[in-house]
C-alpha cells in the first residue's frame, strides 16, 4: 500500500483517528487510549501486517509527552508512523505494545528510564540505564548543573 | 640407598658400546653412593640422597617451568605472527624471570570469606604431585631418582594427583567461577585419566613391562612408535589428546576457560601462589611429555635406523639427555600447538569425545595391539 | 555398518579439518618474514605518520615568529566540547584603527576529540594539525596549551 | 544497582546467580549480565546495561548538525563511518541538497571497508570467546591494514570523523584507491585462512551449530537486523530495501539463510566480507571526478518537521529520528542502535543452553557496548 491507501485502510479501521501526510511516511496521531487497539488491529489485519517495530522513541514536546511507533511491514514494505501523546507529566502512562512487537520491551525501558513514561502491562519495567536517584534526563525541563555543561 | 636401586638396574653389561658406558650416568651416582657411604651411616645416607635429589629437582623445577613458560609465550607469538616477548634481555629470554620476581612482590589478598586452610593448601597439593611424579622420570641414562618397577602405573597415578588440588582451589575460594571450573576439572581427568591409561597400556603389552628404564632399555632397536605399527601411533594420538586434556591445557583448557571462567579455579589467587598454580600447569605438561617421550619415542634411546652403521654412530654421538629433552620438546611443541590453533570445547563435548571416541578406539587398539605381540608381527 | 562407516567418517574427516587449522598457525610459526610487530620505541626515528594524521591542532608559525589567527573565534564556537578558547584584545594598528586581535588561543588537548571541525572551518587557515601523538604527561595541567607563541603577531595580509 | 541485584536474588534464590561483568573477558565491554545457571545450564539472562551511558541523545539537542557527527563516532565505534552517514544523509535529506556522485561512491567504499573491519574484529574476538586465542591476533592484523588505509584518508584509524554534512571533510588521498586494490588483493588470499583456521573446523561446528536458534517470527518481531537477523531470514539489508548513496548502482546480493543458529550468522558475516569486497572492487576504479562536497551553509538550520534515516551498520539497521524545530540545534534525536536492539534477544536464545554456549551467542550477535548505552 501507498501513503494514501495506507490513509484510507487506518480511516477504516477508526475514522476519528488524525492522518497526517508527512514527508516521509503517513502519519497518524493516536489517542493514548486508542493506541494498544489500533496497533494490535495494524500488525493483526491481513492487509497491513505491521510485524516489525524498527523505531520506538519517546519524546518531550515541551508541554507533552509522547511517544513515535514506527512501524514497517516486512511483507508488503510499508511504513507508518503512530504518534501518541499525554499531557500529564508527573505521572504520564501508556499502554505498552510490548506483547504485540517483543522489541518493545527494551525500548519502552528506555523511555520510562529517560523520560519517565510508565508503560502499563510492561512485563519488567526497571530502569534500563540510569539508577533510581536520577531524574529523566530527556525531559526539557531536566536540570543537572555538575554533568550537564553548556556554553 | 636410592642410588643403589638405580645402579644395579641399569649397570652396563660388557658387551656394551662405547657410548653407553661414556654418556652413563650410573658410574657418577654409584661413586656419590659409595664416598657418602664411606661418611656416614646409611640411614643418613639416604636422608642426604633425598636432600640432594630434593634440590636439584627444585632447581629443575623452577628452571623448566620459567623456560616453558617463555618458549610457550614465544611459540604462540611467532604462531600469531608477533614477536613475543623481547623487552627484557636479548630476545626476551629474561622476562620470565623478571614476572617471577613480580609475582613474588605481589601482595597476597587475603579472601575474606574463603576456607583458607584448604585456600593455602591448593597450590601446594598440585606442586608436589609434579615433584612426586618427577622423581621416576629417566631422563637420561642412568640419571633418574627412583626406577619403581611399576613406573608406569606410579607416574599415572601420581600425577593424577593434582586434581585435588584443582578442586580444593575451586572450592575454597569461595568463588562461583572458581567452582564452576573445579567441577569441571573433576569431571575432565577422572574421564581422561582412562585414556592416559589405556593408551599407555598399549605400549606396556608391547615392552613387556612397566618399568621406565626396561621401556626404555626395550626400544634400543627402534622406538615403539615405530615398531608397534598403527596401534601405537593411534596410541601415540590418544595420549597426545587425553594428557592435553589431563593437565587442562589447549582446546581443554576448560577449568580455566579465560572466556567464560575468568580464570577458573585460581580466579581468587595473586601472587605466589598464583605463580604455584602457573608453574604447576607447565610442570604437568613436561611431565605428560617426557612420559610420552620415553614410552613411545623411546626415551633417551638415540634414533637408529636398521642396517645404516654410519648414521646411528653419528646420533650415537648425540648424549642421552639431550635425545630425551629434544623428544619430550618436540611432544611440548605439538601440545602447544594444539592449544594455539584450536577453540575450546564444551565440557559435554568433551566428555563425549573421551566416552564416545577415545575410549572405544582404546580398548579396540588395546586389543589388536595384544594380537599383534601374540603373533609376534611387530618389528 | 553403515553407522560404522560414518562413525569412522566422523573421525577422519574431524581430523583432517583440525590439521587444515595446524597447517595455518604452522606456516605461520616457520615463516619469522610474516611478523607485523612494530618495536615502537626503538623504531621512533624512522617512524613517519600520514601526513594527515590527527595528532593535536597546531598553530603554524613562519620564520619571523607570525601566525595567520585573526582571533575571528570561529574555531571557538565550532568545536563541540569547548576544547578552544580564545582570549582576545584590541590593538591599535600602524594606521590609527583599533582592531582585534589575538591574545590567547588555549588549545585543552585532553578535551579535544580531533573531528577536525576547528581546522576545517578555519578562514584563515591558522590552524591546522600536527602529527605529533606522544601527548602523556604527568599532569593534566600540561594538556593545556597555549598555540600562538609568546610575541607572535598576525602575519601581514591576512584580514 | 543495588536494589536490582537484591530484586533478583530474592525472586530466585535457589538458583546459582553469577554475574558475567562488568569486567569479564567475553562480555566485550561493560556489559553484565547476570545469568542465572542450574548446573553449566543458562536458565535466565538479566543483561543490565548503562555503565557507559554518556547521554549522546540528550547531549545531540544542545549541539548542532555537525557537530553531533564526532557523537555518533562514538556511539558504535567499529562502524564509526556509517553511523557519520545516518546523521549526514538525513541533514541532506531535509534540506534537498544534492549530493555528487563523487561524494556518494567515496562514502560506498569507505561503508564498505568500515564493514570489512568491523567484520574482521568480530571474527577475532568471536574466535577468542570460543578460546581460539590465535584468531585474535589474524583478525587485527588484517585489520590493521584497512585502518591505515583509512588513517592516511581520513587522519584517524577508527572514530574517523570523515563525513560532514554535504559531503566529506577532504578528498581521497591520492594513494587511496591503490592501496584498496592492494587491501583487496591481500585479503582474498587470506580469508580462506580464516575458513580453515575456524569455519572448517570440527570443534567449532560442534560450538556453533544449532546453538541459539532464533526463528524467522521471532527475529522480526525482536527486531534483530544486521547478519544476525539475515542469518535467521529476516531479509533486512536496508542497503536493498532503502539504497542510499551508490548502493543503488551496484550489484551486490543479501546474505541470507534461513537456520538462524550462531553458526550462520558467523558465517553471515563471512560471506558478507567477500560481499563487501565485491562491492569495492565495483566502485574502486569508477571514482567520478567532481567535487568533495557541496558548500553548505556556515550554519545549519533544518527545517521545521522529521527525518527518518536508516542506514545499514556492520551490527544491523541504524535509525537516527531528527525532530527539529527549525533551530541549529536539532529539538530531539532518536538513535536506534542496532546493538540495543540486539542485546534484547540474548535471553531468548541463551536459554537453556550451557553457559559456554552463552559465551558463543553473546559472541556471534557481536554486541558492541558503547552503541547499546549511548
Amino acid at each position: 500500500m501507498d501513503k494514501i491507501q495506507l490513509g484510507e485502510f487506518i480511516k477504516s479501521i477508526d475514522p476519528d483517528l488524525e492522518i497526517k501526510d508527512g514527508k516521509q511516511f503517513t502519519e497518524v496521531l493516536v489517542p493514548s487510549s486508542k493506541l494498544h487497539s489500533l496497533a494490535t488491529q495494524l500488525k493483526e489485519k491481513e492487509e497491513a501486517q505491521f510485524d516489525y517495530l524498527f523505531c520506538l522513541s519517546g519524546v518531550d514536546y515541551g508541554h507533552d509527552l509522547g511517544v513515535v511507533y514506527h512501524l514497517r511491514s516486512t511483507i508488503f514494505n510499508h511504513v507508518v508512523v503512530l504518534k501518541t501523546r499525554t499531557s500529564e507529566r508527573e505521572n504520564p502512562q501508556l499502554d505498552s505494545v510490548s506483547d504485540l512487537w517483543k522489541t518493545a520491551d527494551f525500548h519502552e525501558r528506555e523511555v520510562y528510564d529517560l523520560l519517565g513514561i510508565k508503560f502499563t502491562n510492561h512485563p519488567d519495567l526497571r530502569r534500563l540505564f540510569l539508577d533510581n536517584s536520577w531524574g529523566f534526563p530527556l525531559r526539557k525541563d531536566y536540570v543537572d548543573d555538575i554533568n550537564i555543561v553548556t556554553k | 640407598m636410592l642410588f643403589d636401586i638405580v645402579s644395579a638396574n641399569s649397570a652396563p653389561l660388557p658387551s656394551e658400546p662405547w657410548w653407553r658406558v661414556f654418556y652413563d650416568f650410573s658410574s657418577l651416582t654409584q661413586s656419590i653412593n659409595t664416598s657418602l657411604n664411606d661418611a656416614m651411616s646409611p640411614f643418613w645416607t639416604t636422608v642426604t640422597e633425598m636432600l640432594i635429589i630434593g634440590v636439584l629437582f627444585l632447581l629443575f623445577y623452577a628452571v623448566v617451568g620459567l623456560f616453558l613458560v617463555y618458549a610457550e609465550r614465544k611459540v604462540c607469538a611467532f604462531m600469531q605472527n608477533r614477536l613475543g616477548p623481547n623487552r627484557v634481555g636479548p630476545f626476551g629470554i629474561f622476562q620470565t624471570i623478571a614476572d617471577l620476581v613480580k609475582l613474588l612482590f605481589v601482595e597476597l589478598i587475603p579472601i575474606k570469606n574463603a576456607d583458607s586452610f584448604l585456600f593455602n593448601l591448593a597450590p601446594f597439593i598440585v606442586i608436589i604431585a609434579g615433584f612426586m611424579a618427577l622423581a621416576a622420570i629417566p631422563f637420561a641414562m642412568g640419571l633418574h631418582a627412583i626406577d619403581l618397577n611399576i613406573g608406569v602405573l606410579y607416574v599415572i597415578a601420581v600425577s593424577a594427583m593434582g586434581v585435588i588440588g584443582v578442586l580444593l582451589a575451586g572450592w575454597s575460594s569461595n568463588n562461583k567461577y572458581s567452582l564452576i571450573g573445579a567441577m569441571r576439572s573433576g569431571a575432565q581427568i577422572v574421564s581422561y585419566e582412562l585414556s592416559v591409561g589405556l593408551s599407555i597400556i598399549t605400549i606396556v603389552i608391547l615392552a613387556g613391562s612397566m618399568q621406565l628404564s626396561e621401556i626404555v632399555e626395550a626400544q634400543r632397536a627402534g622406538w615403539f612408535i615405530f615398531r608397534g605399527h598403527i596401534p601405537a601411533f593411534i596410541a601415540f594420538i590418544i595420549f597426545l589428546i587425553s594428557s592435553t586434556a589431563e593437565t587442562n591445557r589447549g582446546p581443554f583448557d576448560l577449568a580455566e576457560a579465560e572466556s567464560e571462567l575468568t580464570a577458573g579455579y585460581h580466579t581468587e589467587y595473586s601472587g605466589i601462589k598464583f605463580a604455584f598454580f602457573f608453574l604447576a600447569e607447565y610442570m604437568n605438561m613436561f611431565i605428560v611429555a617426557s612420559i610420552a617421550a620415553t614410552v613411545f619415542l623411546g626415551g633417551w634411546m638415540p634414533f637408529h635406523v636398521g642396517n645404516w652403521v654410519g648414521f646411528n654412530i653419528i646420533m650415537d654421538f648425540i648424549p642421552p639427555f639431550f635425545w630425551y629433552i629434544g623428544k619430550t620438546f618436540f611432544v611440548i611443541f605439538l601440545m602447544m600447538w594444539f592449544k594455539w590453533t584450536f577453540p575450546r570445547l564444551r565440557i559435554d563435548q568433551l566428555l563425549t569425545l573421551e566416552w564416545k571416541f577415545l575410549l572405544p578406539i582404546n580398548l579396540v587398539n588395546v586389543l589388536i595391539m595384544a594380537f599383534i605381540v601374540l603373533m609376534g608381527w611387530h618389528f | 555398518m553403515r553407522s560404522i562407516i560414518n562413525y569412522l567418517k566422523e573421525i577422519v574427516f574431524g581430523v583432517w579439518s583440525l590439521m587444515k587449522g595446524m597447517k595455518v598457525t604452522g606456516s605461520y610459526f616457520f615463516r619469522p618474514g610474516t611478523i607485523v610487530t612494530q618495536k615502537y620505541p626503538n623504531n621512533r626515528k624512522d617512524l613517519v605518520m600520514f601526513d594527515r594524521f590527527k595528532g593535536e591542532v597546531v598553530m603554524p608559525h613562519n620564520e619571523k615568529n607570525e601566525h595567520k589567527c585573526t582571533g575571528c573565534g570561529i574555531c571557538e564556537i565550532n568545536c563541540p566540547n569547548g576544547s578552544i578558547e580564545i582570549i582576545s584584545k584590541s590593538i591599535v594598528t600602524e594606521d590609527g584603527k583599533k582592531k582585534r586581535a589575538i591574545d590567547k588561543h588555549i588549545y585543552r588537548l585532553g578535551m579535544c576529540t580531533f573531528c577536525a571541525l576547528c581546522v576545517k572551518t578555519c578562514p584563515s587557515n591558522a590552524i591546522a594539525f600536527a602529527q605529533g601523538f606522544e601527548h602523556a604527561v604527568f599532569n593534566r595541567a600540561l594538556l593545556i596549551k597555549t598555540l600562538n607563541k609568546p610575541g607572535s603577531q598576525l602575519m601581514k595580509g591576512v584580514e | 544497582m543495588e536494589e536490582k541485584v537484591k530484586n533478583i536474588t530474592t525472586d530466585e534464590q535457589q538458583e546459582y546467580v553469577i554475574n558475567m561483568g562488568p569486567q569479564h573477558p567475553s562480555t566485550h565491554g561493560v556489559l553484565r549480565l547476570v545469568v542465572s545457571l542450574k548446573g553449566e545450564i543458562v536458565k535466565n539472562v538479566q543483561p543490565h546495561i548503562g555503565y557507559i551511558h554518556r547521554g549522546i541523545e540528550k547531549m545531540c539537542e544542545s549541539i548542532t548538525y555537525p557537530q553531533i557527527i564526532h557523537l555518533t563516532d562514538r556511539m558504535d565505534y567499529l562502524s564509526a563511518h556509517i553511523n557519520n552517514e545516518a546523521v549526514c544523509l538525513s541533514v541532506e535529506k531535509a534540506l534537498e541538497v544534492d549530493i555528487p556522485d563523487r561524494v556518494k561512491v567515496i562514502r560506498t567504499i569507505m561503508s564498505e571497508l568500515t564493514r570489512i573491519q568491523s567484520h574482521q574484529l568480530w571474527w577475532a574476538s568471536f574466535g577468542m570467546d570460543l578460546g581460539g586465542l590465535t584468531c585474535f591476533f589474524y583478525g587485527l592484523r588484517d585489520r590493521e591494514k584497512i585502518l591505515d588505509i583509512f588513517e592516511e584518508t581520513c587522519g584517524s584509524r577508527m572514530i574517523v570523523s570523515y563525513n560532514c554534512p554535504g559531503g566529506l571533510m577532504y578528498d581521497i588521498h591520492p594513494n587511496f584507491q591503490k592501496r584498496v586494490k592492494d587491501f583487496i588483493k591481500y585479503f582474498r588470499k587470506i580469508l580462506p585462512e580464516y575458513d580453515q583456521l575456524l569455519t572448517g573446523n570440527v570443534i567449532f561446528h560442534e560450538r556453533s551449530k544449532g546453538i541459539g536458534k532464533l526463528s524467522l517470527k521471532d527475529a522480526i518481531s525482536y527486531g534483530i537486523t544486521g547478519p544476525s537477523g539475515r542469518a535467521s531470514g529476516f531479509s533486512c539489508d536496508v542497503r536493498k530495501h532503502e539504497p542510499y548513496s551508490a548502493y543503488d548502482r551496484i550489484i551486490f546480493k543479501e546474505i541470507l539463510f534461513t537456520e538462524g543458529d550462531t553458526y550462520h550468522r558467523y558465517v553471515a558475516r563471512i560471506e558478507e566480507m567477500w560481499e563487501s569486497m565485491n562491492i569495492i572492487e565495483q566502485l574502486i576504479d569508477n571514482i567520478p571526478d567532481g567535487p568533495f562536497a557541496v558548500k553548505m551553509k556556515p550554519i545549519i538550520k533544518l527545517p521545521e518537521g522529521e527525518y527518518y534515516q536508516r542506514v545499514e551498520t556492520a551490527r544491523g539497521e541504524l535509525g537516527v529520528y531528527i525532530i527539529s524545530d527549525g533551530n541549529k540545534n536539532p529539538y530531539r534525536v532518536k538513535f536506534r542502535s542496532p546493538n540495543f536492539v540486539n542485546l534484547s534477544v540474548l535471553n531468548q536464545i541463551a536459554s537453556g543452553f550451557k553457559i559456554a554456549d552463552l559465551v558463543a551467542i553473546g559472541g556471534s550477535l557481536d554486541l558492541v557496548i558503547p552503541d547499546i548505552d549511548r
